[in-house]
C-alpha cells in the first residue's frame, strides 16, 4: 500500500501537520467557548480543573487512576474474551459451508442490537459483577473479528491453498500453516475494530453497578450534567482506546514479519 | 509406474444460464518418463487438464490415472509448480522448502540436511531466512521448484511456470530444468504460451484449440533433441537450428489457426487466472 | 498398463441426495430452531422467573399486540418509523461526511495527517456519551439523536473509504494521470469506484452501529421509537415488551443490511467482474 | 378581539403523578381559556430535559427537586412551584422473607449492598432512611444502578436492599415482591418534584409564566376535588408513558403523593418567618447533593425560589379563581 | 519535435540503510519519429527510465527533455500503454477510450465521433459497451493503445504492452502496432523482456545492464528492416530470416552477460511491479 501518489506526498511529517491540526483545534474550542453560550460548551478552564480534580482528589467513588485501571481491565477482558470466541468461530464459519449456515443467521440477527438492551439481561444471566459487564461488551466487540476472520478465510488465495494440498498439506497444518497465516491481516482489522468496539460497549457495562470506571465517571458526569468532566472522561477513553490499538499494532507487526507493509 | 492417462474426460462448469464446457472428450497418454509440452490459446483448458492431473478438479465424465491409479485427489506422487510460484508468504525460504516434508510428518531435525540440499542445489545459499517477498521472481520459482522436488514426485505438473519471469531469468530456468529433469528422469506435464519453451524442453508438444478445448496436434520432438543433442548445447545455440526454427514455426502455425475468432467468443466468458 | 476396471470415473463428492444449497437452508433452521428450543426450554424451566425470562411465545404475544395496542404511546410501527427517521438522518450523515471525508484523508497527505489524531481518538468514544452534548446543543432538536447516530456511524463509513482508497491501483492512478486527470478527476472517477467495495463494507458496519445507538439517540427526548419503548418497558419491567423491541431491532436490523448488500450487488453489477 | 394565543414550550417526564396537570389541563382544554398554546417534549430522565433548557428547547417545566436544584446551579433555573411530594413513595425496600430480621436489627445489614441510582431522589431517601436505622455511610455499599435496571439485579436475587421512588419503587415492590422498609417520610427527607422556568424566560414573559402556573395549579385543585375522574385519567396518562400501574399504586399514588394548591403553596413558599418550608426542603436536598459531589456549594434558597408568580395569580382576581378551579 | 532526450540522467530511490542507485548516468537520444526498444535484465530500470520520460518520477540528477521541453509532470503530448493495460474496470470500453478527452474537457457530444473512429480502428466495434473483464486480454490492451492513441499524442511511452498476452495474441498486436506506428509516425519508447519482440518492431535496440542500471550497447536494426521490408511481411516470416535471427542472437548473448549475478543483488532488494 504505497502512497496514492509522489504528488501528494506532504513536504511536512504527519507529526507536524497532526501536532498544528490539533493546537489549532485547542485554539478553536479556547475562542469558540468564550464568545459562545459558556453553558453548553465545556470551558478549557472547567476542564483543567475537572481534570485536577480528578485526579487528585477524585470524582464518582474514585480517582483517575482507579476508573483508568478498572477500565483498562475491563475493556481488555472484554476484548480478549471477544476476541477468544470470534476467532474460533470465524475459522469454523470461514472453512465450512455447514458452520456458517448454523451461525450465520443467529449472528446476523443478534447483531444489531444494541449493548444497552442486554443490561437487563446480562445482570440476570450474570449478576452485578464483572461477568456481565464483559458479556455486554462481548456482544459489542465480537461481531467484527468474527466477521473480518470469515472473509479473511474466504479470500486466502485458492492456489495458495491449491499448493498446500499438492505438498500434502492434512487439515491441521492447512489451519495452521496456511488458513490462519493467510487470514491473519484480516483478523487483525477485525480486532482492530473488536477493539474500539470494547471501549464504546464500556460507558454501557459500567452501567451495570460498576464501582470504578471510566464510563462510570462518564454516566456520573451526565448525570451531574459536568460537562468539564464528561470532558476529561472522554479524553481519558480517547487516550486509552488509541494506546491499546497502538500496542495492538506492535503485536501485528510482531506476529505478522512476513508483510511488506502493515495496514 | 507414472504415465499420465486422460481416457474421454470432459469438464464442464456451471455458469449462469446452464454448463459451460471447458473441455471436450480429451483422451492424452503422457508415457512413464516422458515430458510433454502443451501449448494453445488462452482459455482452452489447459489449466483444467493439469489440475484434473493434480487431483485438485475432477472430470465430468471420463477418467484421469496416473500411474494407473484413478486420481481421487493430490498426492506427494504429483508435485506442482504454478506460475505464481504460490509460496507461503510467511515461510521462510527454508520453511517453504520444507513444508511438504514436515506434512509428511518430519522432523525437523530430519528434514534440515535435505533442505539444505535443495537450498545448495537450487543455488538458494544464503537466502534460506528470507521471506519470498524479499526474493526476485527468479528465485521464489526456483523455491517453488525446490518444493517440489524435494518430495521426489514420480510426477511433475507444471502450469506456466516460468511466464511470469524476465527472458533471462526464463532461460536460466529452462536450462535448469533441463539439467534437473536429466538426472532423475520424471514424467512431466509443462504447460507454457511460449512456442520455444516448448519446443526447447518437451520431447512432445501437444497444440490444444479451444472452445471447448479439445487436442489439435501432438508434435514429436523428442527424436530431433536426441539426434542433435540439444540437452548438451547452450540454449541459444539450439535455438539457431534450423530443425528447432522449424518445429517451432509449425506450432505457431498451428497455434494462429488455433487461436481464430478467439476475441469474439471471450466476449461471453471471464478469463479466468490460472 | 492400464486395467480395465480400473476406468471407471473418479467420484466427484459423497454426500446425501438433497442439493447442497437445499442442505444448508435447512442447516440455518435446524440452528434457528435450536435457539428458539433452547430459548423456549429455558423459559419452560422455571429456573427464571417469567418476568426476567418470557418465552419466545410471549414475546411474539407482545410484538403482535403491540402492532394493534400502544405501548408507551405508539403502536410499534410508529415507533418503528420514528426510529428509522432518526436512524436515516444521522446515517445518511456519517455517509455523506464520512466516504468524502475517507477518500480526502487517501488522497491528500495532509489532510490525513490533520485528521488523524482526531479520528484516532474520538472513534472510541460511545454515542451514549454524546448523549449530554447532544441535549445540551440541540436540546429537543433532531440534531441531537442525528449526532448520536453519526458517532455511531461515522468511524466506520471513515475507515473503510479510507483504505479502499489508499488500497487503489497506482497503476489505474498514474494511467489517468498521464490521461490527463486532475485530482478531483481521479478522486471521482478512479478512488471511489475502485474503493467501493470497501466503502459499501464500511456502511454497512456504519448502519448496523448506527443502528445501534438509537437506545442513545432516544434517551435524549423521549415520545416513541423502538430505544425508547425499551427503556421505558424496562423501566417497568415488561420483559416481553422489551425484548420484542430487541427482535424488531434485530429484525429491522437485519433488512437494513440485507437492503445494503442488495445495493453493494447491485452497484457493481456491470463492472465487477464475476457478477 | 381575542389576541392570538400565545406559544409556550412546556417539558416534563412521562407517567408521573406530577406530569399529570399537564395531561389533565389539555383534556379540559384550560390552555385554551388561558389563551395558551403550549407545545410539550417529554424527557426519560431529569439531566437530559435541563440540558436542553439553555438551547431553549423549552420554557416552563416540571421535574424531579434533584434536577430542578441542579438546574438552578447550572443553568439559571428558577423553582415557582411545588409539583408534588412523594416523601410517602419513595422507599427503601427488602425482600419480603427478610424485612422482619432487618427492621429487628438493622446491623445485620453492615457490608451487604443497596442497589439504587445515585444522585436521585431514591438515594436521598436512603441515605435518611439508613442513618435513621442507626447505620453510617459505609455501613453498607451502595450499587449505582439506573432504577430499571435496579429492579431487574434486585429481583435476580442481587442486593439486601433496593431504593427508588414512584413509580420505580412501586414496580420493585409488585415485581420483586419487596417489603418497605423506610419511606423518606420516615427518614425525615422530603422529597419532592417542582416546576421550574427559565431564568430569561421568566425575565421576559412574567404574564405567561404565571398563566402556565395557574393553568398547573387548576389541575392541582380539580384533582384534589375529583379523586374518581382523577384516577380514570392517571389510567389513561400512565400508559401514553410505558408504565401501567395496579389500582393499588394509582390509589397510592392518589393518596399518598399530597399537592398542593394555590394556597397552600403560599404557604410552602413564604418566608416572612425566616426561610420557607420550601426552602428548609430544597437545601437540605442541596446539601446532600454536595455530600455526593455532585455539587460544590449548597446554593442560597433565595436565589433559585421564588413565591413572585405565585403571588402574581394571587393578587389578579381572575387568575385566582382559574387556579383554584373556582371559575 | 517530439525526441526524447535524457542527458546525465540518474535516479536514486530512498531505502532504509540509504539510497539505493537504481540509474548511474544515463544519456539517450530517442531522435523525432523513431521506434527504440528497450530491453535489459529485471530491476535494471527500464520502467524507471520510461517513468522519467512519462513524468511520472523525477530523476535525481539530470535532465530529461521531451520535444525540446523539460518534463515536469505527466502531460498529454505524452502517451503511456501499460503492461497490465490498467484500464478502468468500472468504465465501459467507450468511456475507457473517451476518458483522456473528457478529462481535457470535452463534451461527450464532441468525444463521441473520435471514439467511435478508434473503435472501428481498433476493431473494437460492438464492444463499445463491454466492461473491461468482459474482453480478452488483446482486445483490452487495444482499448488501453485506443484510449492513448485518440489524444494524439507526439510520444508514445509502453512499458511491456504486450507481456501479460498469450503467444498468439502476442503477434497480433504486434502487427496492429506496426500498422498504427506506420500510419502516423511517431516517437516510440518501448520496453520488452522480448528479444524477439524488441528485434521485430524496434528501429534501434536499447540493451540496458542493471545495478546500478546503465545502457550497455545499442543496436541498430532499421537499415535492415528497411532493406528486407519487414513491415511489409508477416512475422512468423521475419523471425526466421537469417538477419532477424543473428540480430535476436546477438542481443541474447549481450543480455545474458548484462544479467550475470542479478540474483545475489536481488536478495537486498524488493521486486516492484512496473
Ligand atoms: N472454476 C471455474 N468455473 C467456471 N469456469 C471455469 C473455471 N475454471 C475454468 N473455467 C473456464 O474454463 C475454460 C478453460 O479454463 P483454463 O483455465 O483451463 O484455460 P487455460 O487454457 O489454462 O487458459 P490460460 O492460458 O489463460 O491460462 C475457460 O473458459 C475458463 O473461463
Ligand atoms: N519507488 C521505488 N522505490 C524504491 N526502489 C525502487 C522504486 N522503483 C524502482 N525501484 C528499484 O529500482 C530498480 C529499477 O526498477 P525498475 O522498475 O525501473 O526496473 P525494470 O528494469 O523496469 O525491471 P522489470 O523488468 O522487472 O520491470 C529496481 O531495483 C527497483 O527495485
Ligand atoms: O451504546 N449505545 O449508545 O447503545
Ligand atoms: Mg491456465
Ligand atoms: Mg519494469
Amino acid at each position: 500500500m504505497a502512497a496514492a501518489s509522489p504528488l501528494h506526498r506532504s513536504l511536512l511529517g504527519a507529526p507536524v501537520i497532526g501536532g498544528a491540526a490539533v493546537v489549532g483545534f485547542l485554539i478553536a474550542w479556547w475562542v469558540s467557548a468564550k464568545s459562545f453560550d459558556p453553558m453548553r460548551i465545556p470551558q478549557p478552564g472547567d476542564v483543567w480543573d475537572a481534570a485536577v480534580q480528578l485526579a487528585t482528589t477524585g470524582y464518582a467513588g474514585g480517582t483517575l487512576a482507579q476508573h483508568t485501571l478498572q477500565s483498562i481491565m475491563l475493556a481488555f477482558m472484554g476484548f480478549a474474551v471477544a476476541a477468544g470466541t470470534a476467532l474460533p468461530i470465524g475459522l469454523a464459519m470461514g472453512m465450512s459451508r455447514s458452520a456458517e449456515a448454523v451461525f450465520g443467521p443467529i449472528v446476523a440477527f443478534i447483531r444489531p442490537i444494541p449493548p444497552l438492551a442486554w443490561i437487563p439481561l446480562a445482570i440476570i444471566w450474570f449478576g452485578l459483577g464483572d461477568g456481565a459487564k464483559i458479556f455486554v461488551i462481548w456482544f459489542t466487540a465480537f461481531v467484527p473479528t468474527l466477521i473480518n476472520t470469515f472473509t479473511g478465510v474466504r479470500t486466502v488465495d485458492p492456489t495458495i491453498i491449491a499448493a498446500a494440498r499438492v505438498h500434502g498439506a492434512g487439515p491441521r497444518r492447512m489451519l495452521l500453516d496456511v488458513i490462519l497465516p493467510g487470514a491473519a491481516p484480516l483478523i487483525f482489522s477485525g480486532l482492530r475494530v473488536s477493539l474500539q468496539a470494547s471501549w464504546m460497549a464500556l460507558v454501557a457495562a459500567e452501567l451495570i453497578g460498576a464501582f470504578f470506571g471510566l464510563g462510570r465517571v462518564l454516566m456520573t458526569a451526565a448525570q451531574d450534567i459536568f460537562p468539564g468532566m464528561i470532558v476529561v472522561a472522554m479524553a481519558a477513553v480517547a487516550v486509552c482506546g488509541a494506546t491499546m490499538t497502538w500496542l495492538l499494532g506492535v503485536v501485528e507487526r510482531r506476529c505478522l514479519p512476513w508483510l511488506k507493509v502493515t495496514p | 509406474m507414472s504415465g499420465i492417462a486422460f481416457t474421454d474426460v470432459t469438464r464442464a462448469f456451471e455458469r449462469k444460464g446452464g454448463a459451460f464446457q471447458a473441455l471436450e472428450p480429451v483422451t492424452l497418454h503422457v508415457p512413464d518418463g516422458e515430458f510433454v509440452a502443451i501449448v494453445g490459446p488462452s482459455g482452452c483448458g489447459k489449466t483444467t487438464l493439469l489440475r484434473l492431473a493434480a487431483g485438485l478438479d475432477h472430470p465430468t465424465t471420463g477418467s484421469v490415472m496416473v500411474g494407473g491409479r484413478a486420481v481421487t485427489g493430490p498426492g506427494p506422487d504429483r508435485a506442482v509448480v504454478f506460475q505464481q510460484f504460490a509460496l507461503l508468504p510467511w515461510k521462510t525460504v527454508r520453511q517453504n522448502i520444507g513444508f511438504g516434508l514436515k506434512c509428511r510428518g518430519m522432523s525437523d531435525a530430519e528434514a534440515r540436511p535435505l533442505v539444505e540440499r535443495y537450498l545448495a542445489t537450487m543455488r538458494l545459499e544464503g537466502h534460506g531466512d528470507s521471506y519470498p517477498h524479499q526474493l526476485s521472481g527468479g528465485m521464489q520459482q526456483r523455491v517453488a521448484i525446490a518444493r517440489s522436488f524435494i518430495l521426489e514426485p514420480e510426477v511433475l505438473l507444471m502450469d506456466e511456470p516460468f511466464g511470469a519471469l524476465d527472458a533471462q531469468t526464463r532461460i536460466e530456468m529452462q536450462e535448469e530444468l533441463i539439467r534437473l529433469t536429466a538426472g532423475q528422469r520424471r514424467t512431466v506435464l509443462f504447460i507454457t504460451h511460449s512456442v520455444e519453451e516448448a519446443t526447447y524442453l518437451a520431447d512432445r508438444v501437444v497444440v490444444m484449440a479451444g472452445r471447448p478445448g479439445s487436442v489439435r496436434e501432438i508434435v514429436d520432438v523428442a527424436s530431433l533433441r536426441k539426434a542433435e543433442r540439444w540437452a548438451e548445447r547452450p540454449v541459444e545455440e539450439v535455438m539457431e537450428l534450423d530443425s528447432f526454427i522449424r518445429i517451432r514455426t509449425r506450432l505457431w502455425r498451428l497455434l494462429r489457426s488455433a487461436g481464430a475468432h478467439r476475441d469474439d467468443a471471450a466476449t461471453h466468458t471471464l478469463p479466468i487466472a490460472s | 498398463m492400464l486395467a480395465k476396471s480400473d476406468l471407471r470415473p473418479v467420484r466427484r463428492r459423497r454426500g446425501p441426495a438433497v442439493g447442497p444449497g437445499a442442505r444448508l437452508t435447512l442447516l440455518s433452521a435446524a440452528s434457528i430452531a435450536f435457539a428458539l428450543g433452547l430459548w423456549f426450554a429455558l423459559a419452560a424451566s422455571g429456573l427464571l422467573p417469567k418476568m426476567l425470562l418470557p418465552s419466545p411465545w410471549d414475546v411474539a404475544q407482545a410484538l403482535v399486540k403491540n402492532i394493534g395496542v400502544p405501548f408507551a404511546g405508539a403502536t410499534l410501527q410508529q415507533h418503528l418509523l420514528a426510529s428509522l427517521g432518526r436512524f436515516s438522518a444521522g446515517f445518511a450523515l456519517a455517509v455523506a461526511v464520512g466516504v468524502p471525508v475517507g477518500l480526502m484523508m487517501g488522497w491528500f497527505a495532509p489532510f490525513r495527517h490533520a485528521f488523524a489524531p482526531f479520528f484516532e481518538t474520538f472513534r472510541f468514544i460511545a454515542p451514549l456519551a454524546w448523549v449530554p452534548f447532544a441535549a445540551l446543543w440541540f436540546g429537543t432538536g433532531i440534531g441531537g439523536p442525528i449526532l448520536i447516530v453519526f458517532s455511531g456511524a461515522f468511524a466506520a463509513c471513515v475507515i473503510n473509504t479510507y483504505r479502499g482508497a489508499r488500497m487503489t491501483d497506482e497503476r489505474l492512478i498514474e494511467a489517468c494521470r498521464t490521461l490527463g486527470a486532475g485530482n478531483w478527476r481521479l478522486i471521482v472517477d478512479v478512488l471511489l469506484p475502485s474503493a467501493l467495495p470497501s466503502i459499501m463494507a464500511g456502511i454497512r458496519v456504519a448502519a448496523a452501529l448506527g443502528w445501534q445507538s438509537l437506545i442513545g439517540a432516544e434517551l435524549i427526548v423521549a415520545s416513541s421509537g423502538v430505544g425508547y419503548l425499551i427503556v421505558q418497558g424496562q423501566g417497568s419491567v415488561e420483559t416481553p415488551i422489551v425484548m420484542a423491541g430487541m427482535a424488531t431491532i434485530g429484525f429491522v436490523g437485519l433488512l437494513i443490511d440485507l437492503g445494503l448488500r442488495q445495493i453493494d450487488a447491485r452497484i457493481g453489477r456491470g463492472w465487477r467482474a464475476g457478477a | 378581539a381575542p389576541a392570538a394565543a400565545e406559544e409556550v414550550k412546556i417539558s416534563y417526564q412521562p407517567a408521573l403523578y406530577w406530569s399529570l396537570p399537564f395531561y389533565i389541563a389539555t383534556e379540559k382544554g384550560w390552555w385554551k381559556e388561558m389563551g395558551l398554546e403550549p407545545s410539550f417534549s417529554t424527557f426519560p430522565a431529569g439531566p437530559q430535559q435541563i440540558a436542553a433548557a439553555p438551547s431553549k428547547s423549552w420554557d416552563i417545566g416540571g421535574t424531579g427537586s434533584p434536577p430542578a436544584v441542579l438546574g438552578a446551579v447550572r443553568f439559571n433555573l428558577v423553582t415557582i412551584a411545588l409539583a408534588d411530594d412523594q416523601s410517602d413513595t419513595a422507599w427503601v425496600a427488602a425482600r419480603a422473607k427478610d424485612a422482619d430480621a432487618i427492621l429487628k436489627d438493622p446491623s445485620i445489614l453492615k457490608g451487604k449492598e443497596i442497589l439504587l441510582t445515585t444522585n436521585s431522589t431514591g438515594h436521598y431517601t436512603a441515605v435518611a432512611c439508613l442513618k435513621k436505622m442507626g447505620l453510617g455511610p459505609n455501613d453498607v455499599r451502595v450499587v449505582n444502578l439506573g432504577p430499571a435496571q435496579t429492579i431487574a439485579a434486585y429481583s435476580s436475587g442481587n442486593g439486601a436492599l433496593a431504593a427508588a421512588w414512584p413509580p420505580f419503587s412501586y414496580t420493585l415492590q409488585e415485581k420483586a415482591d419487596t417489603k418497605t422498609l423506610c419511606t423518606g417520610r420516615d427518614g425525615g427527607a422530603a422529597v419532592t418534584a417542582a416546576v421550574v422556568v427559565r431564568a430569561d424566560f421568566a425575565q421576559e414573559h412574567p404574564e405567561t409564566v404565571a398563566k402556565v402556573l395557574a393553568v398547573y395549579l387548576r389541575s392541582i385543585a380539580w384533582q384534589k376535588k375529583h379523586r374518581a375522574e382523577t384516577m380514570a385519567y392517571m389510567k389513561k396518562f400512565y400508559p401514553e408513558g410505558g408504565t401501567t400501574l395496579s389500582d393499588h399504586f394509582i390509589e397510592m399514588d392518589y393518596d399518598k403523593r399530597p399537592i398542593y394548591t394555590l394556597e397552600e403553596q403560599l404557604k410552602l413558599f413564604d418566608r416572612s418567618k425566616g426561610p420557607s418550608t420550601m426552602d428548609q426542603w430544597h437545601t437540605d436536598l442541596a446539601d446532600y447533593l454536595r455530600s455526593t459531589g455532585t455539587l460544590q456549594k449548597t446554593p442560597e434558597a433565595k436565589d433559585y425560589i421564588t413565591d413572585k408568580f405565585l403571588k402574581m395569580i394571587a393578587d389578579d382576581p381572575k387568575l385566582r379563581a382559574f387556579a383554584m378551579d373556582q371559575g
